[in-house]
């Protein structure tokens, strides 16, 4: 399969990106690391009339701790984020999500900022990035803003990032002491999008859990944060009980469609049991941390 | 519009004018016309196009020539040595870690690169590293086992070579 | 795949009517809506461009009127083909008027996409086709509160 | 020294793979020619349309496009239509209704792959829908619309009907059964999907009138004929078959789907013999997931009568055979439905009765092959299945069931139910050795207390017999053409040797194994010996190789042309020795005189002489031709069990053990069968659990490309655990069966039946494949069994 025509550039520069990026607006793609962009190309489902590179822009490969959050460059590579020593302990749930992407080969080229950027329900960041309740930080020209995860997925494919604007930055406040994460995916096989997966993070006060966060994956036209068994699970103990509660409230949340991988209500079962697994998991974690 | 694209390919430059659509693909299978990299799908899934970029497995079906420009490329061309095969190839002859061959390029290069990391994997880990690669002729078990022969042959002292007629 | 939904339109029933007949109009409704060539009353091929995100294709379809039945009941039929896909739909159309100035328009629409597009999107077709079907519905709504009453050309 | 010439039952590593591990196999799409061409393919998004427009004019503005050609320009060269391997019909491209999504509906002739692409996109078709019929049974229906209408005489989908068996005797024994049991069994289309898709490059030259085709066929020789008689029907002209040079490179798997004649194959040749240049056509992924041949599409209703003590008396079948929009199936002509009367398995069955209909659907044309070319796979998996719903309907163990009724050692050859007779077989070796390999006692017991803590895991149980090596002329061709197959050996002066044969090697390692016989009848060293096959000029006519029958067919041709050599080598000896043939022996690879160990020759001395001493009268030389007509089949058979664990929170079945053991008779080398075996496992496991395609209720396919049509990865598939039994078949000179679709036919019901086994205590009798986890779980939701 072959793309259809178009014109490559690969900007020096942030600034020199952006002003090409408001110059063609909606002729132009912004290209990562290109693994789910190039083949919509190759089945001519996407067409744009110049993509735009962002591997020669400086500075947005950051991974790093600062000012209270961790700081990810919108040109991180899933495998720099699944093996970075620096995530292992504190971020699981985020490793755990890069782990599940695509496959290991896939992962060396694609990005946590294009996997986000692209807006698929199925893709498993977005999910994880509402439970760590991440932030997007967006560039123009005009300058740059902050858009909390909740804010910038709006609908299937679609974020809120204006025509001109580039994710050039995601941002993860640090986890208090006694919170772990995870991130489980049910997919038919390797390389597979999710069945349904469920991202969660959880910060223990003794046995109390003082704060919670929640994402499902591919279970809706974006991903779900399921607010009510969040606000359910927040000043309690995390016992069986509760945890099978706020995994029925999940279900509740998830807005899957029946297709291949399964009939609506089965994906909202497998919500259930993912929620209460990830529960569990990073419950198991906090205490440790 | 074109491209120039100058990569090392397999230790040696190489550079041309080309589309600026032109997948990496078919910039190694038909400027450069190393076909041993082969083509299985369309949906970035199958792995038969796997090369080396700077050294990790990329799947060339899903990347465009001018998007490795400057890179060093390794295709299973680059594998054999002034007329030494690579242990991993002594490891697929050996281990039986092939049929048909079309996929074998591919889990060559994977497997090399895993053993790079981690010169003495669990089948576990094999398992893992091949997973973007499809092979319908092996299911799989003696190219966990070649790759292990290989690894073994890596950090042995000074390897034999086997003879490979 | 089968849509339904319901439209309140605050606007008389005849002007809704009247709408509906003017296939300008009503083509400039459909999502993406691009060009239009009319071959007769009844008879139409506009050129629509559709797309969520980086998908995007423009099929050229052929839609008919049939089984008008002034002032209140309408149903479209039409199919196009983009490059290596082809869509097919039904559509039917229900008006009441609720008050003189109030119009409720019941809708169902049958859609079928074939071809490359729902071989390769297929996970997302369902919600896609939904949602422009949805959308075509409401600009209708939206450009007819725009007119207060209906152009007479 | 004799040692070494021991070739027979080694593991020689494979010669052909020195070239794939560096990158210098040659596969289609490495053939390049200098002015070559390349054709890429419209294809219909319709499952059944009127073509009612084609504008091609946007195409061909495009600079580097060089035609596009249409059903209607092939029909002027009588070329639109083509027969198929079961003499039915197949559109080579469409004059005005395409009965399939994804059927060609024109082809773009362009300078280059990329100009080509773009051209596709520029070709406008118009359709008027049609109706497409895409249930079988609804196709039978009498207001159904009709999928080929061009079949002048039929006002029905319905193909063809065929039974097999005695039913007057099989209703009989239903009759007095105490014990009857019914499925309803579908077994889904699913596609091979080798990883290299199909392809040709097509050269005429109008100078010499040669066309030379590199294809990628496992029937270069049949291809060839085909292509002969497609041309004499043609406008074209025949183009005589010294004329068809047909070439399979290095092909990237083949499983069978690479056995018939696509149209797309056809089209490029049709424009290389017009245009005179050479034609490049490479099937992207997905045209090869949507047009090309399928298999299975099987649905079946089996009935198996019984008595209460275990005794299974008689077999039933019905079954709705599901073509597509061609019968493009590949069976021996007299086999509308393969062997799939073979479906009494390895079990003493009295009586049985099968009927098997052949329909038309809007889909692609086929019903070839799956790593199995002749239904097999559909008859294992209705005898192993319905014989585990007999054992949970007797509340008896599905292994003991088995063992009752196994046909016995000592009653081979055994003459089935339906005729045909089983070379050898010891059904009960086999199915105590994977047992006892597997724990099977052990099992049992940890089953009962899991089952007791709510925990799910199933053992299933599979004893397959196999019908393979088609096969005895006097039953068996393909369109018309006996599926004998060949050998041709040449002995070299020096003692080396060249071997080609007729048949054609997809990864089966044929260039090894085929040598290793020849070494072993000859007594030269494997190295010395070259294998040659897939170019029609250079070697003997055979059918090909698919259905499991290279060794069966053309490793017997080679061991008999091997000896004919020999024949004619020890007179030659007797010469060199100065003694009487009489008194000359063949001993540990060579010649002596009888009594006399001090005075020999070996093989290389005698093809020195042949040539350069030959005795008077004699002619010189050392080669020898065989054309092998088996006698019968051969029936390789094996026992697998599977051990599954089924999670209760998402429906999962993850398979803990698969212990194979297969029996295919002699083997000739362990290391080249255990990769089929492993292969085949993989293959067989796949539809099992993920792979299908399914229509929906327009015809589209709904597994259109490798993110929905789901081939495992290393992390699905189990690390296999394999064994062997030997029981050789009697009638081969090599006492070898054939192993290639072994694991692929057995393998599926085991899994099943795995599954089935796990939920049986909640009453569940029978799953359709794959069994995906949504199935699972709606199960154990339905028995509040779920959890979290």
């Amino acid at each position: 399969m072959i793309p259809p025509p178009f014109t490559y550039v690969a900007p020096q520069s942030l600034p020199e990106a952006l002003s090409l990026l408001q110059q063609h607006g909606s002729d132009a793609k912004l290209m990562a690391g290109g693994q789910s962009l190039i083949p919509l190309m190759k089945f001519r489902l996407a067409s744009p009339k110049y993509v735009i590179d962002l591997r020669k822009v400086p500075g947005l490969d950051t991974l790093e701790e600062r000012d209270g959050h961790l700081v990810i460059g919108a040109m991180v590579r899933e495998a720099a984020i699944e093996h970075s020593p620096l995530l292992q302990q504190r971020y699981t749930g985020l490793v755990e999500a890069s782990e599940v992407v695509a496959d290991p080969i896939v992962r060396n080229f694609a990005t946590l900022g294009g996997n986000l950027a692209h807006a698929d329900p199925a893709n498993d960041h977005p999910a994880m990035m509402l439970a760590l309740r991440a932030q997007i930080v967006a560039a123009s020209l005009k300058g740059q803003r902050h858009i909390s995860i909740d804010d910038f997925l709006v609908d299937t494919f679609e974020t809120s990032l204006a025509p001109d604007e580039a994710l050039v930055e995601i941002r993860i406040p640090h986890p208090p002491q006694h919170t772990g994460s995870a991130y489980i995916k049910l997919e038919r096989k390797v390389g597979d999008y999710a069945i349904a997966a469920v991202g969660a993070q959880v910060t223990l006060h003794g046995q109390t859990c003082t704060h919670v966060g929640l994402g499902l994956t591919n279970v809706g036209p974006k991903a779900i944060r399921p607010t009510e068994a969040e606000q359910f699970l927040v000043g309690k103990q995390l016992d069986e009980q509760t945890i099978r509660e706020a995994a029925r409230l999940a279900g509740e949340a998830a807005e899957p469609t029946s297709d291949l991988r399964g009939p609506a209500e089965y994906k909202r079962g497998v919500v259930r049991t993912l929620t209460a697994r990830a529960l569990r998991l990073a419950a198991e974690r906090a205490q440790k941390g | 519009m074109t491209q120039h694209v100058q990569v090392t390919l397999n230790g040696k430059p190489f550079q041309a004018d080309v589309e600026d659509r032109l997948l990496l693909v078919h910039f190694i299978r038909e400027v450069a016309n190393l076909t041993g990299t082969h083509i299985g799908c369309d949906t970035t899934s199958c792995g038969a196009c796997t090369v080396l970029v700077n050294g990790v497995p990329a799947k060339s079906c899903t990347l465009l020539a001018a998007q490795v420009d400057g890179a060093e490329i390794q295709t299973v061309e680059g594998l054999e040595q002034d007329g030494k095969l690579h242990p991993i190839q002594e490891g697929f002859y050996e281990e039986h870690g092939l049929q048909c061959g079309f996929c074998t390029p591919g889990m060559m290069l994977v497997g090399k690169a895993l053993l790079e990391q981690n010169p003495n994997p669990t089948e576990a880990e094999v398992r893992h590293a091949i997973s973007g690669n499809l092979c319908r002729c092996t299911g799989y078990v003696n190219i966990v086992k070649a790759i292990q022969y290989a690894g073994k042959k890596m950090s042995a002292p000074a390897p034999e070579p086997v003879e490979v007629k | 795949m089968h849509f339904t939904g319901q439209e309140t339109i605050n606007v008389p029933m005849q002007a809704v009517w009247d709408f509906f007949m003017d296939p300008h109009r009503v083509a400039e409704c459909a999502p993406g809506f691009q060009s239009m060539e009319v071959l007769a009353p009844d008879h139409f091929k506009p050129k629509v461009g559709v797309g969520i995100g980086a998908i995007k294709a423009t099929f050229t379809l052929d839609v008919m009127l049939e089984n008008l039945r002034a002032p209140d009941h309408a149903e479209v039929k039409g199919h196009g083909v983009a490059a290596g896909s082809a869509v097919d739909f039904n559509g039917r159309m229900d008006l009441t008027s609720e008050s003189e100035h109030v119009t409720r328009m019941d809708w169902v629409a049958d859609v079928n996409v074939s071809g490359g597009i729902a071989s390769v999107g297929g996970r997302l077709l369902e919600s896609t086709a939904r949602k422009l079907t949805a959308k075509f519905f409401a600009n209708m709504r939206e450009n007819l509160q725009k007119h207060s009453s209906p152009a007479k050309e | 020294m004799a040692t070494d010439l021991h070739a027979f039952g080694k593991s020689v590593k494979r010669r052909e793979d020195p070239r794939f591990i560096r990158g210098k196999g040659t596969y289609i799409d490495d053939i390049k020619l200098p002015g070559m061409i390349y054709m890429d393919i419209v294809r219909s998004p319709y499952a059944h349309a009127k073509i009612l427009k084609i504008d091609a004019s946007k195409a061909l503005a495009l600079p580097g496009v060089l035609a596009v050609i249409t059903g209607k320009d092939l029909d002027a060269y009588k070329l639109a239509w083509m027969p198929t391997l079961m003499s039915d019909t197949q559109m080579v491209l469409p004059i005005d209704r395409v009965v399939y999504q994804s059927q060609e509906v024109a082809a773009v002739i362009a300078t280059e792959r990329y100009i080509a692409a773009d051209a596709v996109a520029l070709v406008e078709v118009e359709y008027e829908p049609l109706p497409p019929v895409v249930d079988p049974y609804k196709a039978l229906e009498p207001d159904a619309p009709l999928v080929r209408p061009d079949h002048a005489d039929k006002k029905t989908n319905h193909i063809w009907h065929w039974e097999s068996g005695d039913k007057a005797r099989t209703d009989q024994l239903f009759n007095e059964a105490e014990v009857v049991v019914k499925e309803h069994m579908y077994l889904p289309r699913i596609h091979v999907s080798s990883i290299e898709t199909c392809g040709c490059v097509a050269s005429f030259d109008k100078v010499n009138g040669k066309l030379t085709v590199w294809m990628t066929t496992q029937a270069p020789h049949a291809i060839r004929t085909v292509f002969s008689l497609v041309t004499a029907a043609s406008a074209v002209g025949q183009i005589p078959e010294h004329k068809i040079r047909i070439i399979s490179p290095d092909i990237g798997g083949g499983f069978g789907g690479k056995v018939p004649v696509y149209p797309g194959y056809v089209i490029a040749t049709a424009a290389s013999v017009l245009t005179g240049l050479p034609v490049k056509w490479i099937e992207d992924r997905s045209e090869n997931l949507q047009a090309d041949s399928f298999a299975r599409d099987y649905h079946m209703d089996v009935e198996l009568a019984g008595k209460r003590d275990g005794t299974i008396t008689a077999m039933r079948v019905k079954t709705l055979a599901d073509h597509g929009s061609a019968d493009a199936a590949a069976n021996p002509s007299k086999f509308p439905a393969g062997l799939f009367n073979v479906c009494t398995g390895s079990y003493q069955i009295q009586a049985a009765h099968i009927e098997v209909d052949g329909v038309y659907t809007n889909k692609p044309p086929g019903g070839v092959a799956y790593r199995c070319s002749f239904r097999v796979t559909e008859a294992v998996h209705a005898i192993e299945r319905i014989v585990d719903r007999m054992a949970q309907e007797l509340k008896m163990d599905p292994a003991e069931l088995r063992l009752k009724n196994f046909i016995p050692p000592d009653k081979f050859p055994y003459k089935s139910a339906t005729g045909w007779e089983y070379d050898s077989g010891n059904y009960p070796a086999a199915l105590k050795l994977a047992m006892e390999k597997i724990g099977y006692a052990d099992l049992r017991k940890e089953q009962a207390e899991k089952r007791a803590r709510g925990e799910l895991m199933g053992i299933g149980i599979s004893t397959f017999t196999e019908i393979v090596g088609a096969g005895p002329s006097h039953t068996f061709d393909i369109l018309g053409i006996k599926m004998f197959d060949s050998a041709e050996i040449r002995v070299h002066p020096t003692g080396s040797a060249i071997v080609r044969i007729g048949v054609q090697t997809q990864g089966q390692g044929h260039e090894t194994t085929f040598a290793q016989i020849v070494a072993e009848e000859l007594g030269l060293p494997v190295d010395n010996i070259t294998v040659e096959h897939g170019d029609t000029d250079t070697a003997p006519y055979g059918l090909g190789t698919y259905a499991s029958r290279s060794t069966p067919t053309a490793g017997a041709a080679t061991a008999m042309a091997a000896r004919k050599i020999r024949e004619k080598a020890k007179l030659i000896a007797a010469h060199l020795l100065e003694a009487s043939p009489d008194d000359i022996e063949w001993v540990d690879y060579k010649f002596q005189v009888k009594g006399a160990p001090g005075r020999s020759k070996t093989m290389a001395d005698v093809a020195f002489a042949a040539y350069t001493n030959h005795p008077q009268g004699m002619e010189a030389g050392l080669e020898a031709v065989d054309y092998y007509d088996p006698p019968n089949l051969t029936f390789p058979f094996g026992a697998y069990i599977c051990v599954v664990d089924i999670d209760r929170g998402t429906g999962a079945v993850k398979i803990r053990r698969f212990v194979a053991v297969d029996d295919c008779g002699n083997i000739i080398n362990p290391m080249i069968v255990d990769g089929q075996i492993h292969g085949g496992l993989t293959m067989g496991m796949a539809p099992a659990l993920l792979e299908g395609i399914f229509y929906d209720e327009n015809g589209n396919i709904q597994q259109g490309t490798f993110m929905d049509y789901l081939l495992p990865t290393s992390m699905e598939t189990p690390a296999w655990e394999t064994d062997k039994t030997c029981t050789p078949s009697p009638h081969h000179p090599l006492g070898a069966k054939g192993v290639g679709e072994s694991a692929t036919v057995g393998a599926p019901p085991a899994i099943a039946n795995a599954v089935v086994d796990a939920l049986s205590h909640l009453g569940v009798t029978h799953l359709d494949i794959p069994i995906t986890p949504w199935k699972v779980y709606e199960i154990l939701q339905a028995h509040g069994l779920t959890e979290v």
